[in-house]
């Protein structure tokens, strides 16, 4: 309603608090990093980066799609009203509530080759051979059981942002798809989903930006091993930069991510983002 | 920086562990007591000794004066000397005393012929077994590789391994990979820093490990997965007939309830016919930081955790295994833990990790690729290959 | 075979008074229904009931041979002007009046063809492309109307479908209507505020009051034989004159008219001209035809002349005997 | 529109899934708080303990001031939470309403600052800490805490904004309500879904963040509950004292289950229903 | 002192056509103004302009001696009936009514008074403590109105106030309105489709199309001296009758009809039963009246009669030479 000519100085006050507190903590830091950020030719040769980079795409990619489509289920289930909704969605924020590193130290010992659970469910549920699996010694399925302990702290977080979403569609259109002779399924895929375009595209991205920076429960869980194969970038820079002490380096690795990370930020907003009307 | 209180009295400050047993406290009032001048601020960090390595490496990073000393690991110690974050403390300890400490604990100390470190803490690795089971079948302690896998081979059984080790990728598989190197002659640098990962010797002990997994089957797969504890675990459980551990095992094989206890032996890490037994050395121990307004005062309570008194203390309370020599004969000791004869001659044999200020590089590169060979990604031949070409670029850098 | 039997239906939200209130009646196939009544009446809490958006407390409802209480509102059949529109503001025009069509599987070359024919009957041809935000109020109405038009229901759901259209599209969609409504064959239930549209449209009207059916029939009986005062006077505008029986006898225009009763007459009907004097108290010119306010000896009347008024201010007045309407004044029941 | 027998079975069933999914892990901890030391570790898995052991809860009040650091996370956590969430609304509001003149640059800039991670962070938070004189204290973790979140917290609340319908705030304004009472009284109620979810999801990261609070407090008086679990350790530097963190785990979850328990009654549908027509 | 002042305010949304296209008139202090014109014509931006929602591409605006271009919304002391009603779904219909006193610091005894006082007029009493999700739709049109209504601004900007209304109501409403208005002195622009309303209520009438204007002046002047022909057949139910001159002549109805002129005549104007013959092609009754369609030798014309038709299927039908407009046929315009 108001032209962008016509906006004031005034109206910037209202931003402008967040802006500080930004500018100050993150900002400096920021201008740091790219401020030390040395050695960048590294990046070509350094053998670990690319297989680091892979491994972290790819896991961001699938975390965060199976994060939608569970989070859009449980959205879905926790949005419904039924007898003792309350409790069943403080019980699904759990996961998310939970410190990540000592969750991380309980997927372990849930992994354990020796008396985890997983193991031992699976056994009784006649899936495995023997209680006794090694999940975490085998390359792929060590990314599987980062992917699965991922997903299932992240999803509450998905799930929660999406019911946010949910609550701005009004409930008239699904009546007016329910005349025009639409089902649950077709109603979810044209009201709902077309509708909460802007809440998966937040959702996502965030997601997806610290998917990408997905850091304790490796360094907990597999360690990026076995082999290296589930080492992730932010592993990575942790170990150039404090364990290495290559600062310089370091810093150019974190400039690379942060790029990386553009490109499929504006990636994923183009493809979750259509003009909105109001 | 930070503002000294008004009581006019020095501050030092570290950063410890949690203070399990309480002695640290009792060794600081002791302290403070002896020098009323000084105030000792121990700080507790988390338990992870990775934690505290990194909030070491925040403070120093930012050149901050938040710690007066710093308790490093063993494994620290050149890089934090090499960043200069570290007073070397020639000028502080004569010989002398330096002598009184075990030799592999001091040689652990020192980064380019400077010492830097007071050894409080002692670790080493070492070979656990049931004495028990070898009773049974009437099989000596084994001595060399050939002779551990045979002995495990013929009393492991299908709930008991034969040989459990640390085999996750991290720090500690490199400490029991070099232990079955040294035992098969080889190394990893030598002394003037030349990269032997790629040797005959070294590849020999790989193929080993690789062998012990996959071909004789003593070694069940999950080692992969192996941290410290998961290792403990299966041999305080009764399953596994040897394992190689650190110390700290001992004691709560040891404690009321453990199935094994009583029946358990140490002897240090087996060798290759041509190759001599060691132990890769751990421990932890004081240094001065760069940063601090009070080297002196600082120094003084380093010396007073070193003491003998401080450090007899630490182990009756804490089970802290001590770095003074004579401590492994002191009749007090041996009296609360017999043991400690048997691990005085495994700690004797102790010996640093590679003293390179880019060890941790060095170290990710070996741990990567001997777990690519020990989950079979890449040949023992291919595996440290290509961990000595990684070696090699770190040194040269 | 489409009709719509509404039996019984109760409805109420919360524990207030009923919104809905033992309503009956029946709506022929193809037949055209009215359904008129003050603001906050129930009406569309009827028609939602009807097209299943609303579960009624109890009661029973069919459409066609079928009892349709457990019938999921997609399967019912029928189409429904939402009286604030609910279109998809994600969608455009176009995209709106197609979906009733495209998730019933009709095909494309069929949509495109009704869409655009619905588009050119309500005026929204160069506005196909849109999202309803840039529609002005009427123009989004007729999204509203057209998504409903396009299909070929059993029964239409109109929920004062014109009430933001000017008079001359209005005037002219009606037509549209009534031309679309013959060839589907479709059952209309219609809701609106516009007597004339009531009147001129509908084969019957169901004139509701607080949950209750005041009446149902044809728009010339309820007009000329309204049951009650209360339906006398919701009809017509302006009202019927309803005059308590002291002041009908005193000015003596509508004959006997005994105690305890009301009398009646449409503003419309007053002949204004020839009579008994009265005096004109107000003068409201409205275009084609003027309404005034007259005093006849103390009864207040309004009369509707034609053009404009040039009489002064006393006239001679006087009411047919045929115009008279009678009434109960207790229980405000028309009398014979 | 009524669920069917059919949908009503499918949709408990959803329910049970996914509250077993979400609380499987957590109830294994809970388990393992419970057994006695012996048991934790058992091969094969022992599922339910032989008694019922509450030593770990004992011990970890008595090890560490546990009551201290929750203490401490909860004023953290509700000052993050307040702080960003207020800042975050007049922001997300400005860039929403009030079309600033590259307001759409600034948010990606924004959206920039969250891709650096944490790691990096840290170094030159500290040294900023140090100089701001606000090391070992609350307020510095809530000033870190804020700038952190108000990235994503501004992206949801402007998401969500976008989709109120403007006619109301235009009411507002003519009812002679100025652009902050507008914010404060009309857009912020009817966002309540988007800020509920918010302040859950920031309440949470700042209950968890771990990196930060070990960085910048090294006292008791002021640190929070995932540093004091991080300093919960057996007696020995290998072990891990799993039954007092699964204990610690249990006991910190709770305020954040009250928390979530309170706040969820926000997220719900409808809150714009019957404003505008059409 | 609160005259409105438009001057040459043109609008447009991206690239079309402008949707307001040079608007110039002035609303005198006190005046009620009625804003006419056919759906989308941009009656509704134009009263977003004169309240500061939406800024004009060009143009001036006062508001009582101030130019007011720079104004905040909130500065303009306007009060504005949405044509969606824009209610405050989170807050009663006492709170949405009261929100603009409180803000301005009325006591809370006088909100309070004030609150009720126009529930009571708006028949929202019973209401007051719901939310406006569980009213009908008449009823939340009703509360819009009540939160305008209690204020006492120097303008008032009413958009389709009434739309939704039953005809009883709305007549109610209306009395209620003039009341207010003339109470409060607000100057008035009020938007609406009713051209009863229209007429009744207003001091002058301003006809836009296509975002221009296109007649501003007196009711009576704009029914009786229409400016053009889309004004003659906007206006009036139903529209005016525009004969070609052909046509005309030939049926004889409206004198000498030269040629590249139109002729025109109201429908209530045609005089039925005297002159020359004409068939009935069409009986609509609607309540009081009764429109026929006629056949004049080839002229299609309509013509209003009161009561119900009896008449058959022939007529004889008259245009009263006084009741003849004239226009310019390619103009469109008023031919003296
Ligand atoms: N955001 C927009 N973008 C593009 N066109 C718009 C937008 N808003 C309105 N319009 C167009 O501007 C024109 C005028 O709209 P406005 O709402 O003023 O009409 P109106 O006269 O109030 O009509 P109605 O009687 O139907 O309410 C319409 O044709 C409409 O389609
Ligand atoms: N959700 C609700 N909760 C409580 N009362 C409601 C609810 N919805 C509607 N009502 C009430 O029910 C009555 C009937 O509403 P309904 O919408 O059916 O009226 P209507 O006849 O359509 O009126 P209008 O002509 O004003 O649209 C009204 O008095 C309204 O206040
Ligand atoms: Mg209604
Ligand atoms: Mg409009």
């Amino acid at each position: 309603m108001r032209d962008s000519s016509k906006a004031g100085a005034v109206d910037w006050l209202y931003v402008a608090p967040a802006l500080l507190v930004m500018g100050v903590v993150s900002l400096l830091p920021i201008f740091e990093t790219f401020r030390l950020a040395g050695e960048y030719h590294r990046l070509a040769v350094d053998t670990r980066f690319w297989p680091v980079m892979r491994t972290t795409l790819s896991l961001t990619v699938v975390t965060v799609a199976l994060e939608l489509l569970l989070g859009l289920v449980m959205a879905l289930v926790l949005w419904s009203p039924f007898a003792g909704r309350g409790l069943v969605r403080a019980a699904v924020l759990i996961p998310w509530a939970l410190p990540t590193a000592v969750m991380a130290m309980a997927w372990r010992w849930i992994f354990n080759a020796d008396y985890g659970v997983m193991g031992d469910l699976l056994f009784r549920a006649g899936l495995t051979a023997s209680p006794q699996v090694a999940w975490l010694a085998d390359a792929s399925s060590a990314y599987w059981a980062i992917v699965l302990a991922d997903v299932w702290k992240t999803t509450p977080f998905m799930a929660v942002l999406l019911m946010s979403g949910l609550a701005a569609i009004p409930g008239e259109l699904y009546e007016a798809a329910a005349i025009d002779g639409a089902g649950p399924v077709r109603r979810f895929f044209m009201v709902t989903l077309p509708l909460l375009r802007p809440t998966i595209a937040v959702a996502v991205v965030f997601r997806a930006i610290s998917a990408f920076g997905l850091f304790d429960l490796v360094y907990v869980l597999t360690g990026g091993g076995p082999g290296g194969r589930t080492q992730t970038l932010s592993v990575y820079i942790y170990d150039v930069v404090f364990r290495y002490q290559e600062l310089a380096y370091g810093c150019a690795l974190t400039v690379a991510m942060a790029g990386v990370l553009v490109l499929l930020a504006a990636a994923l907003l183009s493809l979750t983002r259509r003009e909105e009307p109001r | 920086g930070r503002s000294e209180p008004a009581d006019g009295k020095v501050r030092v400050r570290y950063l410890a562990s949690p203070d399990v047993g309480g002695f640290s406290k009792v060794i600081i009032e002791r302290f403070e007591k002896a020098n009323p001048g000084i105030k000792v601020e121990m700080i507790e960090g988390p338990s992870s000794g990775d934690a505290r390595e990194n909030m070491y490496s925040t403070a120093f990073m930012a050149e901050d004066d938040a710690y007066d000393l710093a308790y490093v690991d063993v494994a620290w110690l050149p890089k934090f000397a090499a960043q200069g974050w570290l007073r070397p403390l020639d000028d502080l300890l004569p010989p002398a005393t330096a002598a009184l400490f075990l030799p592999g604990d001091m040689e652990g100390s020192r980064y380019q012929g400077k010492t830097y470190r007071l050894p409080i803490q002692s670790d080493g690795g070492m070979l656990y077994y049931r004495k028990d089971l070898l009773a049974a079948k009437g099989i000596p302690v084994p001595s060399t590789w050939a002779q551990l896998v045979a002995a495990a081979k013929a009393t492991q059984s299908k709930e008991v391994a034969g040989f459990v080790f640390q085999g996750k990728q991290y720090e500690g598989l490199v400490c029991a990979f070099l232990e079955v190197v040294w035992g098969f002659g080889g190394d990893l640098l030598s002394a003037d820093g030349e990269v032997l990962v790629d040797r005959p010797e070294a590849v020999a002990a790989l193929t080993a490990l690789v062998d012990a997994i996959y071909k004789d089957k003593v070694v069940p797969q999950a080692v992969l997965t192996y941290q410290e504890e998961e290792a403990r675990n299966a041999f305080q459980e009764g399953r596994a007939v040897f394992m190689r551990n650190w110390p700290y095992a001992w004691n709560l094989m040891q404690k009321e309830g453990s199935p094994v206890r009583g029946k358990v032996g140490i002897v240090p890490m087996v060798s290759a016919p041509g190759g001599r037994p060691a132990a890769t050395l751990g421990g932890w121990g004081f240094a001065l930081s760069a940063y601090s307004r009070h080297p002196r005062e600082a120094y003084k309570l380093a010396e007073f955790f070193a003491s003998e008194e401080s450090q007899k203390l630490a182990f009756l309370q804490g089970g802290i295994l001590p770095t003074r020599r004579s401590l492994y004969s002191h009749p007090e000791v041996l009296r609360a833990a017999p043991h400690m004869k048997d691990l005085g001659r495994v700690l004797a044999a102790a010996r640093p990790r590679p003293v390179h200020p880019r060890w941790p590089r060095m170290s990710d590169a070996l741990q990567m690729h001997v777990s690519a060979a020990l989950s079979r990604q890449e040949t023992p031949e291919e595996a440290l290959k290509a961990a000595a070409t990684e070696i090699r670029a770190a040194a040269a850098r | 075979m489409a009709e719509v039997r509404v039996e019984e239906i109760r409805k109420s939200f919360g524990g207030n008074r009923p919104v809905l209130d033992g309503v009956s009646f029946t709506v022929a196939d193809g037949e055209f229904v009215s359904l008129l009544g003050p603001s906050g009446c129930g009406k569309t809490t009827l028609l939602r009931v009807i097209a299943g958006l609303e579960h009624a407390d109890s009661g029973r409802l069919s459409i066609g041979a079928r009892e349709v209480s457990r019938v999921e509102p997609k399967d019912r059949d029928v189409a429904f002007v939402f009286q604030n529109y609910a279109l998809y503001p994600h969608l455009s025009v176009a995209e709106n009046v197609a979906m009733g069509l495209t998730l019933r599987g009709t095909p494309a070359a069929e949509v495109a063809r009704r869409t655009a024919d619905a588009a050119k009957r309500l005026g929204l041809e160069g506005l196909l492309e849109r999202r309803p935000a840039a529609l002005s109020g009427g123009q989004r109405q007729r999204v509203a109307l057209a998504r409903a038009l396009v299909r070929e229901p059993q029964v239409f759901l109109l929920d004062e479908p014109l009430s933001n259209l000017d008079a001359v599209l209005r005037e002219r969609t009606r037509g549209e209507l009534k031309l679309l409504f013959k060839k589907a064959k479709g059952t209309v239930v219609y809701v609106t505020h516009d007597q004339v549209e009531a009147m001129t449209m509908s084969d019957r009207v169901v004139l509701m009051n607080e949950g209750k059916l005041q009446q149902v029939g044809a728009p010339e009986e309820i007009y000329r034989r309204p049951a009650s005062v209360y339906v006398a006077t919701f009809l017509g505008a302006p009202p019927m004159n309803v005059i308590p029986a002291a002041q009908a006898r005193a000015c003596g225009l509508f004959g006997a008219v005994p105690d305890g009763t009301l009398a009646g007459v449409r503003p419309e009907e007053v002949k204004v001209g020839s009579g008994r004097p009265a005096s004109v108290v107000l003068v409201e010119p409205v275009g084609s035809h003027t309404v005034l306010t007259l005093d006849a000896d103390g009864a207040a009347l309004r009369a509707v002349v034609p053009g404009s008024w040039a009489g002064g201010s006393t006239c001679k007045v006087e009411v047919p005997p045929a115009s008279v309407h009678r009434f109960d004044a207790a229980t405000g029941l028309r009398l014979p | 529109m009524r669920p069917t027998p059919l949908g009503r079975v499918f949709f408990g069933l959803a329910v049970a899934f996914v509250t077993a999914w979400s609380l499987a892990p957590f109830l294994w901890q809970v388990v393992t708080s419970l057994k006695p030391a012996a048991e934790v570790a058992a091969v094969p898995v022992r599922y339910w303990p032989s008694t019922l052991d509450f030593g770990s809860y004992a011990q970890i009040f008595k090890a560490r001031p546990f009551a201290t650091y929750m203490w401490n996370s909860l004023l953290v956590g509700l000052g993050t939470t307040a702080l960003t969430t207020g800042l975050a609304a007049a922001a997300a509001y400005a860039f929403s309403r009030l079309g600033l003149p590259g307001g759409r640059w600034a948010l990606l800039a924004i959206l920039g600052l969250s891709l650096f991670p944490g790691t990096i962070l840290i170094v030159p938070l500290k040294q900023l800490a140090t100089r701001a004189g606000l090391l070992n204290s609350l307020t510095g973790l809530v000033i870190a805490y804020t700038a952190l979140n108000l990235p994503f917290a501004i992206w949801v609340l402007k998401s969500f904004f976008d989709r109120l319908p403007k006619d109301v705030e235009e009411a507002a304004w003519l009812d002679g309500l100025s652009r902050w009472q507008t914010l404060w009284r009309i857009v912020l109620p009817l966002s309540a879904p988007a800020v509920a979810t918010t302040a859950i999801l920031v309440f949470i990261f700042s209950w968890n963040e771990f990196l930060i609070a070990q960085t910048l407090v090294s006292r008791d008086a002021a640190r929070t509950v995932p540093v004091g679990i991080a300093m919960l350790s057996g007696v020995t530097v290998y072990e891990v004292p799993w039954g007092q963190i699964a204990a610690a785990v249990v006991v910190t979850t709770l305020p954040v289950v009250v928390m979530v328990l309170a706040f969820q009654r926000r997220i719900v549908e409808g809150l714009t229903a019957g404003a505008v027509k059409g």
